[in-house]
This record gives C-alpha cells, structure tokens and sequence, in this order.
C-alpha cells in the first residue's frame, strides 16, 4: 500500500511537475520581470524588466506549440517521408508579432528616458520626485 | 450599395492607416497639408461609420473574413450593434478634437505638426480596430497600436507629461501581456483564438483551471488600461498635462474603448454563464463602488482643473463598471441589461469631452491651470464658460442633461437588483461632484478678481476662443442637453435592446 | 560615434567595411527566402538595420547620415506600408468588391491562384522587410542624435 | 523608498500563485495530442447503432442536433479514418471562393460504448494543406502573411507607429 502510493505520488511529480518544466521557467521568469518593474528605481531597468517580462510570455506560448520530437515547421516531402511531425506553426506567428510590439515599446520606452534625463537630470525615480515636488513648491 | 457596405469596417482602418502615412509624406514636402488630410479621413470615416451603423441597425452584423478565410483558419471582423455603437461614438468625439486641435496644436507643438497628426491618426486607426475586431489576438495588437499612439501623444507636450507617460507606459504594457496571457491560457485549452468559436468552445471548460486564471488576466489587464480604482494612479498626471484635445480623447475615448474590450471579452468570450457561475459581477460592484467614492474625494483635494477633471474620469469608470456589475440581475426594461453601461459610456464621452476641451481653452488663452486663478472667466469667456457649466450639471446629474439620465437608470437597476448601498454611493457621489465642480463656476462667475478695482471688473473686455477651438466645444455642450431628451424619448433604445439579446441579457434569470 | 580623425581605428573601419555588404547580402537574401526557408520580412529587415547601426558605431553620425539619409528613410517607410495597404485595395479591386481585403489570389499576377498567393505574400514580406529596415534605423538615429554632444548650432538634416 | 520592494512581493506572490493556479490544468509540454495541435474535446454520447450509420457514411441525427444545440456548424459528410476502424472525420461546408468547398472539422473515437466527439485545432488546415493552398513551403510565412495577414499588418502598424513616436519626442528638425 505504502509503496503504490510512493508510486502515485512519483508519477503525480513527473506528469504534473516536471513535466510542464518549460512552465515554470517561464513562471520564474516572468516573477522576476515583475518585481524588477515594481522595486527597481532606475527607469532603464524598469525597462529591462519589462523586457523580461514580456520574453517570458513569449516562452510560454512557444511551449504550448512544442511537440516532442517535432520538426521547424516549413514543408518538405524528406521529412513527412521519414514520420516526423511539424511542431505548431501558429504561436511562432503570434509571438513574431508580440515581439515586435514588445520592441516597440521599449524604443518609446528609451526615447521617453532619453527626454526624462534631459529634463529632470537624472533617470532615478525617486530623484525625479523629489524634483517634482520641489518644482510644485 | 449594402454589398460594398461589408467593406466598410476594414476600410474605417485601412483608410486611416494610408492616411497617416500620407501625412507623413505630404508633410515632408508642405507641413501646412497634414491637418487638411487628417481632418478629411475623419469625416469619411465618420460617414462611413454612420452607414456601418444604419445597415447594422437595419440588416444583420457584418461578418467580414479577412483574407477570404472562413473564421477559425483566418481573422474575422464582426460588427454587431455594439461595436457600431462604439465606432460612432469614437469617431464623433475624433472629429471634435480634430476640429479644435488646428488652433491648439499651432499654438502648443508649433514644430511637430506633421508627426503629431500622423500619430493622431494612427491612434484612431487603433481605436477603430479594436472595436471592429471579432479576434483576441487581433483586438491584441490594435490595443498595442492605440496604447503606443497614445503614450507618445501624451509626453508630446515635455515636461511633467514624460513622467506621466513613462509611468502609462510601464502599467500599460503589463496591462498587456497580462491580456497576452489570458489568450494564450484560452488557447493552450481550446485551440482557437476566434471570439465566437471560443465562446462555442469554452462552456465545458467553465470549471478548469486555466479558464478562471484567464479570465481574472483578461479583467486585471483590461483594468489598468481603463483606470479601474485600485490600478488608476497613471491616470491623473497623463490626464492633466497632455494637450487638451489628447486629454478628451484619453478620458472620453481611450478608456472607454478598453471598457468596450473588457466588455467583448467577458460577455462575448466567456458569455453569461460563466459570469454567473463565479462571483466575479459581485467584486466588480464593490470595486467600482470604491471607485466611484475615492475618484470623487481625490476629484476634490485637487487644485488643478484637470487634475480633477481626471480623478473624475476615474469616478464616471466606476459608474460604468457598476453597471456592467448590475447588469445580470436586472431584467425589466428600459434599463436592462448593459444598457445603463453603454449609456454611460456615450454620456460620459461627451462631457469629459467638452470639459476637457474647455480647460484646454482656458490654458491656450491665458496659461491658466489652476482653479484659484480663474476669478472673471465668466464674463471673460461667456460661450465657453458656459460649455462648461452645462457640463458641469450634466455631470452633476441635474434633469434634464445626459448625466441625469444614466445616473438614474443605473440607480433604477441597483434598486431593482437590491443593492441599496449602491444606491447611496451614487447620490454622496453626485453631492460630491456637486461641491467639486460647484468650486469651478463660483470662482468663474462670482469671486472678484484680486488687485482690482471693481468699476474694472464690470466691463472686462470680452477675450473669447478663436472660432474653431469655440465650435466644437459648443456642440459637445449642447448635445449634453440634446442627448438627454432622446435618452429619455427612448431613441436610442432599440439599438441598446439589439446588444441584450445578442449577449442574452433579456432573459429572466 | 567618434568625431575625432585620431579616434579611429584602422582595424575594425576596415573590417566593417567588409562585413557591410555581405551582411546587407544576407538581409536581402533572408527577406526573399522568406517563402521557403526560415526569414522573412521582419528579421530580414532587422538585419538591416543593425548593419545601418554598425555603420553609424564604426564611423559618425554624420556620415551615416550621408549614406542613409532621412529622405531615404521616409521613402523606404512609405514604400513598405504602401506596398502593404496597396495590396490589400488591390484585391477588393481587381475582384469589384468580391473578394475580402488582403485576399491575395485575387490579384491577377499569373493566371494561377496559388500562384497569385505565393507572388503576394513574398510582396507582403518584401513591405515588412522595407518598413522594419527604415523603423530601426530611424529610431537608432533618433535616439544617437540626442546623445550627441551639440558643438553649437543644430545639425542640419 | 522602503516600502516599495513590500509591495513588489506581494504583487509577485500574487501572480505567482495565480500562474500556479492556472499551470495545474495546462496540457503537458510537448503532447500531440494537446488542443492547440490537435483537438478539443466537445462532449460524448453513447454508440449503440450510430457507428454503423458513421461507417456507411450518414451523419446520425442525434449527432446533429447535439452540434446545433451547441451552436456549432452543421456537418455535410462524414468518412471513416483510412488509417483505424474506430475513427471517423467529420466534414462542413467552408464557403470560400476558391477552394475545396469542405473541410474537416470534426473528428470521432469510438471508446468503449461511447463515442467521443473532438474539433480540430484549427493548425491542422495549416499544416496540411498550407502548401497547396498558397503555394509557400514554409509555414511560418504563410500563416504570418496570408491566414493571419492582418495581424501582421498590424504588427507593422506597431512598429511604424514606435518609429513615429521617437520621431515626435526626440527629434528638432522638420516633422
């Protein structure tokens, strides 16, 4: 008894947890992005934790079109004759379009740095609202 | 004609998409040529949306396949009632700020005409996308385009505004890929990324996991666009110090429509049912009251006009969500349903508007932002002093003006859903604007103005806005009123009715 | 980024100099293998635009400037999207109304409806690939141009 | 300033839980059979008498009216798998201009005494007549440029709207 239910629990652990190990990593990554957008002060790391952020999605949705086994995904009769399958083509094109985005955000991103250190002299938030609030005086 | 009418819809977007390249190009050559072709592909697409909306009041929603593929294989546009109703709305209030940013723009960003009406553009062309879109990935992208545009119209004016636009941007784009992961949760379980196929799809689904997680990604990442109380702080600074026509649009406009997508997404996608199975319209209520209460209370801390104005919007989104939180439990008409929402949703459009608008006036005038200095507007600027006092009672909620009308009917459906608090919270917030916007027009029309003599003050020369910053805000006034009185006429309704049943909201529980 | 006649270095303008052109090679080919192979529009363009930026960090602002002016850059830019739109009207067009926007097989290339797919997409991807080029450069000059010291007096461009 | 790493925490625990939560339930990496590779489940029903109607090619009436029910498109034909007894594709009508005017859309296992009704993610269309349908070999080209075209429209839209935007903030110039 003691053992199937070692048994159990050891396939519970490989088919739920480390089976999904691609969710995880992405899990952590993303927790990392988030925290460096919340607790970091320099606007250019902000930045860069939403880069991290937003790079973690696109690991998630590149998992959820693996295949194990799975070939690049462009049409050739050597492949389909050898037995192997695509992997899913449709997040690669999701996440093509996500990464532009995500590039577009981050050079809007830079340029409105760039202007905030013309402006304020410094990219440290809490500097720039110790300003804000000595200009408000 | 109707067979080309199913065009429409893709053309609303394409049209704006050439244009603001046009612009571009045009403007390299002769900057003075942007407005004309900015203010002409408004007005077409105005006129086209008008058409959308008669032939969808009249025939069936349009169902257009972009590319030719059937929906689930391609992309597919779907333009029902309420996406029609948003269209006109969205472009209305464009063409209003379009009219008047000629003037202020001139005088505001002398040097970027050419790339602020480009953008300008590419803002409506997101707007636009996003309420046509029958797709999640695809409403996706068209939110990145509106957010990007409107991120760097708000920084356009330096200063403060980079930092307001900084902070959107950073809460923005988590708002997101948090609505990235919702689709991609939805599509790890269903396989499909159509609106109406995951809709077919999901019900089976309404007790798995990934679904509830999805739904709760999809509504924190739609809050923060739309500034739901506890995610509103980059709302006030990006309010306050964008050039006023950008100022309308974020508040009437951009906000809305994100409302408008949470909207899509949660009766939609996940439909009735699954709302009625988790107690997610309850939370909504609470949240929205929260809302309602601290907008209106931060609305009154305030010294600058819009700052105000801004925390305000924060309170009318309140409004809106509550009625969107009441809206399965009420079932009598005419205030069933999503229609004290969508109400709201049009109303609030015109008088944050107009009020937008006239504090801009007032800053393109004479450079005032701050309440205390606007002793003698009233007799200095009569027409749009008294814009704004018709928005200020409309948002106050005095009959017969439009915010009277939804104020009440969202009232009405709180009773009948017996939620009485919300029925409290919603007459201490109208007090509130009472003593908010009360401020405002004593200081225009009865303070003095300091340091001067009196027999100075009764005959100050008459310094009104120039003609075409004046036009628009008149008429966004005077349809405060006008709209009132078909709202209350029923007008509308049918159209309203139409969204009901589609979301099967007319049913008895 | 270097102003000074002395800053630079034989060694790596030298190398750069031949790299440019296989790598601006390699967007080209990246961007018209996008069809049957891995690439397209978008790397391909990324491509070159990173091959405009090792340009401007091996030499000047300015003579990157020279060589890829702001007239280019709007012109690539327009091109790309018009390309783009364009084909899109085309199709609803060329079919008076029939057929859905961006619906390809419509517009008559060859006599062939594959094929008119085929000819339109590789068209769509050379749009994206000539917007990408321009956006990337654009945006790498804009950012530069401010960090820039300002020896008085404005850059004229 | 000591406040503010609290509050990142908490958001992180947040999430963190959230995306555990949901994690659960997700299909295991790399299965294909998953649903954005192959199919979703819609319901079963029980088999008595409806395979052999399955196997001469009718379309069972209960089976119809269980789709409508769900709002799903009605069926037009159904033909057993060449490769297994036990499965069978169900055809509907596709409405395109150009091409095979059905496609495959449902799929049915026989599992025991039930038959268990599946739709196809809607990859499979991609990945097996993709070529045919455009004449491109590689997948991920004609999914970004033809089925999914506008998205990539947009997508350029985006990145032309970035490159606008820096223009707008940083530049002194013309424009």
């Amino acid at each position: 008894m003691e053992e199937r239910k070692q048994i159990e629990m050891m396939e519970c652990l490989f088919t739920k947890i480390l089976a999904k190990y691609n969710y995880w990593i992405s899990v952590i990554l993303m927790l990392i992005g988030l925290y460096a957008i919340i607790a970091k002060d320099n606007l250019i790391k902000k930045i860069i934790g939403l880069n991290i952020f937003q790079t973690a999605i696109f690991l998630f949705f590149i998992s959820l079109g693996a295949i194990k086994g799975g070939t690049a995904p462009i049409v050739s009769e050597e492949i389909v004759s050898k037995g192997y399958v695509y992997v899913n083509p449709l997040p690669h094109v999701l996440i093509l379009t996500a990464i532009v985005v995500a590039v577009a955000t981050a050079a809007v991103a830079f340029s409105l740095i760039i202007r905030i250190n013309e402006e304020y002299g410094t990219i440290e938030e809490s500097e720039i609202f110790e300003k804000l609030k000595e200009s408000e005086k | 004609m109707s067979y080309f009418i199913e065009h429409f819809p893709v053309l609303i977007v394409v049209i704006s998409l050439l244009s603001s390249i046009t612009i571009l190009v045009a403007g390299w050559i002769n900057n003075k040529t942007s407005y004309f072709i900015f203010i002409t592909t408004i007005l077409i697409q105005f006129v086209a949306a008008i058409f959308i909306l008669v032939h969808v009041l009249t025939g069936s929603p349009i169902h257009y396949w972009l590319g030719g593929w059937k929906p689930p294989w391609g992309i597919e546009y779907v333009v029902d009632a309420l996406s029609a109703y948003v269209l006109v709305i969205l472009l209305f209030l464009a063409l209003a700020c379009g009219i008047y940013s000629k003037k202020n723009i001139e005088h505001e960003l002398p040097k970027k005409v050419v790339s602020f009406y480009s953008i300008f553009q590419l803002l409506i062309a997101g707007l636009c996308g996003v309420a046509v879109t029958g797709d999640v990935f695809n409403m996706y992208v068209f939110i990145e385009i509106m957010s990007i545009a409107a991120y760097a119209l708000i920084a356009s004016r330096g200063k403060i505004a980079l930092k307001a636009s900084f902070t959107y941007l950073v809460l923005g784009s988590v708002g997101a890929c948090f609505f990235l992961i919702g689709i991609g949760l939805l599509y790890s379980v269903t396989g499909s990324l159509n609106m109406h196929d995951l809709s077919l799809l999901l019900p089976p689904l309404y007790g798995n996991r990934v679904v509830q997680a999805a739904f709760v990604f999809f509504f924190v990442g739609l809050s923060i666009k739309m500034a739901l109380f506890p995610l509103h702080t980059w709302l006030p600074d990006a309010h306050a110090f964008a050039p006023a026509e950008i100022s309308a649009m974020l508040s009437g406009i951009i906000i809305e429509v994100s409302t408008y997508a949470f909207i899509r997404v949660s009766f939609s996608v996940f439909t009735v049912n699954f709302l009625k199975l988790l107690p997610i319209l309850d939370i909504l209520c609470w949240v929205a009251g929260a809302a309602i209460i601290v907008g209106s209370l931060l609305a009154i801390t305030q010294l600058n006009l819009k700052r105000m104005l801004a925390y305000s919007s924060v309170a009318n989104m309140g409004y809106i969500m509550l009625a969107v939180g009441l809206s399965t439990s009420v079932v009598s008409e005419p205030w069933n349903g999503l229609t004290p929402a969508l109400m709201h949703i049009l109303n609030h459009a015109l008088m944050k508007g107009c009020l937008f608008l006239v504090a801009g006036v007032f800053i393109y005038k004479a450079d005032l932002w701050l309440i205390k200095d606007f002793q003698g507007l009233g007799k200095r600027m009569p027409y749009t002093c008294a814009a704004f006092v018709v928005a200020a009672i409309s948002m106050i909620g005095i009959p017969p003006s439009v915010g009277f009308v939804s104020k009440l009917y969202i009232i009405l459906a709180a009773i009948e859903a017996k939620k009485i608090i919300f029925v409290a919270l919603l007459l201490l917030s109208s007090l509130l604007n009472l003593v908010y916007f009360w401020r405002v027009i004593e200081t225009m029309y009865m303070k003095k103005v300091e340091g001067e003599e009196y027999s100075l003050l009764t005959h100050v020369s008459k310094d009104e806005a120039p003609f075409g910053m004046l036009a628009p805000v008149l008429i966004l006034a005077s349809l405060c009123i006008v709209m009132g009185f078909f709202w209350l006429a029923k007008i509308p309704m049918p159209l309203l009715n139409q969204v009901n049943s589609m979301f099967g909201l007319n049913k008895m529980p | 980024m270097k102003e000074d006649k002395g800053d630079r270095s034989i060694v790596i303008e030298t190398i750069s100099r031949l790299m440019l052109p296989f790598i601006q090679l390699f967007s080209m080919y990246v961007i018209i293998h996008a069809t049957c192979g891995p690439g397209g529009g978008f790397q391909g363009g990324v491509v070159f635009g990173s091959s405009v930026i090792l340009y401007i960090i091996t030499f000047s602002l300015t003579d990157g400037r020279k060589r890829f002016p702001e007239l280019v850059n709007i012109v690539l830019n327009s091109c790309g999207l018009y390309i783009y739109l364009g084909i899109g009207l085309l199709s609803i067009l060329f079919s008076a109304g029939a057929a859905q926007y961006l619906n390809y097989g419509f517009i008559p290339f060859t006599g062939h409806f594959e094929e008119n797919r085929a000819l339109g997409i590789e068209l769509v991807e050379i749009g994206i690939g000539l917007i990408v080029m321009a956006t990337v450069a654009s945006i790498f000059f804009n950012l530069v141009h401010k960090a820039e010291p300002r020896n008085g007096g404005e850059e004229t461009d | 300033m000591k406040r503010l790493p609290i509050l990142a925490f908490i958001l992180i625990g947040l999430l963190g839980f959230l995306l555990i939560y949901a994690y659960e339930d997700i299909p295991v990496f790399g299965d294909p059979d998953a649903p954005p590779i192959k199919y979703t489940k819609l319901f079963s029903m029980a088999a008595q008498g409806l395979e052999d109607q399955l196997n001469q090619g009718l379309i069972p009436k209960e089976l119809i009216s269980k789709l409508e029910e769900r709002g799903f498109p009605r069926p037009s034909r159904v033909e057993s798998d060449p490769g297994s007894q036990n499965e069978w594709n169900v055809f509907i009508p596709k409405e395109e201009s150009h091409y095979a005017k059905e496609e495959k859309y449902y799929f049915i296992l026989k599992e025991g005494n039930n038959l268990t009704v599946y739709r196809y993610a809607f990859v499979v269309r991609w990945i097996e007549k993709g070529f045919e349908e455009t004449g491109v070999p590689n997948m991920v080209t004609y999914g970004l440029a033809d089925y999914r075209g506008y998205d990539t429209l947009g997508e350029t839209i985006v990145i032309f709207t970035a490159g606008i935007s820096v223009i707008l903030l940083l530049r002194r110039g013309k424009l």
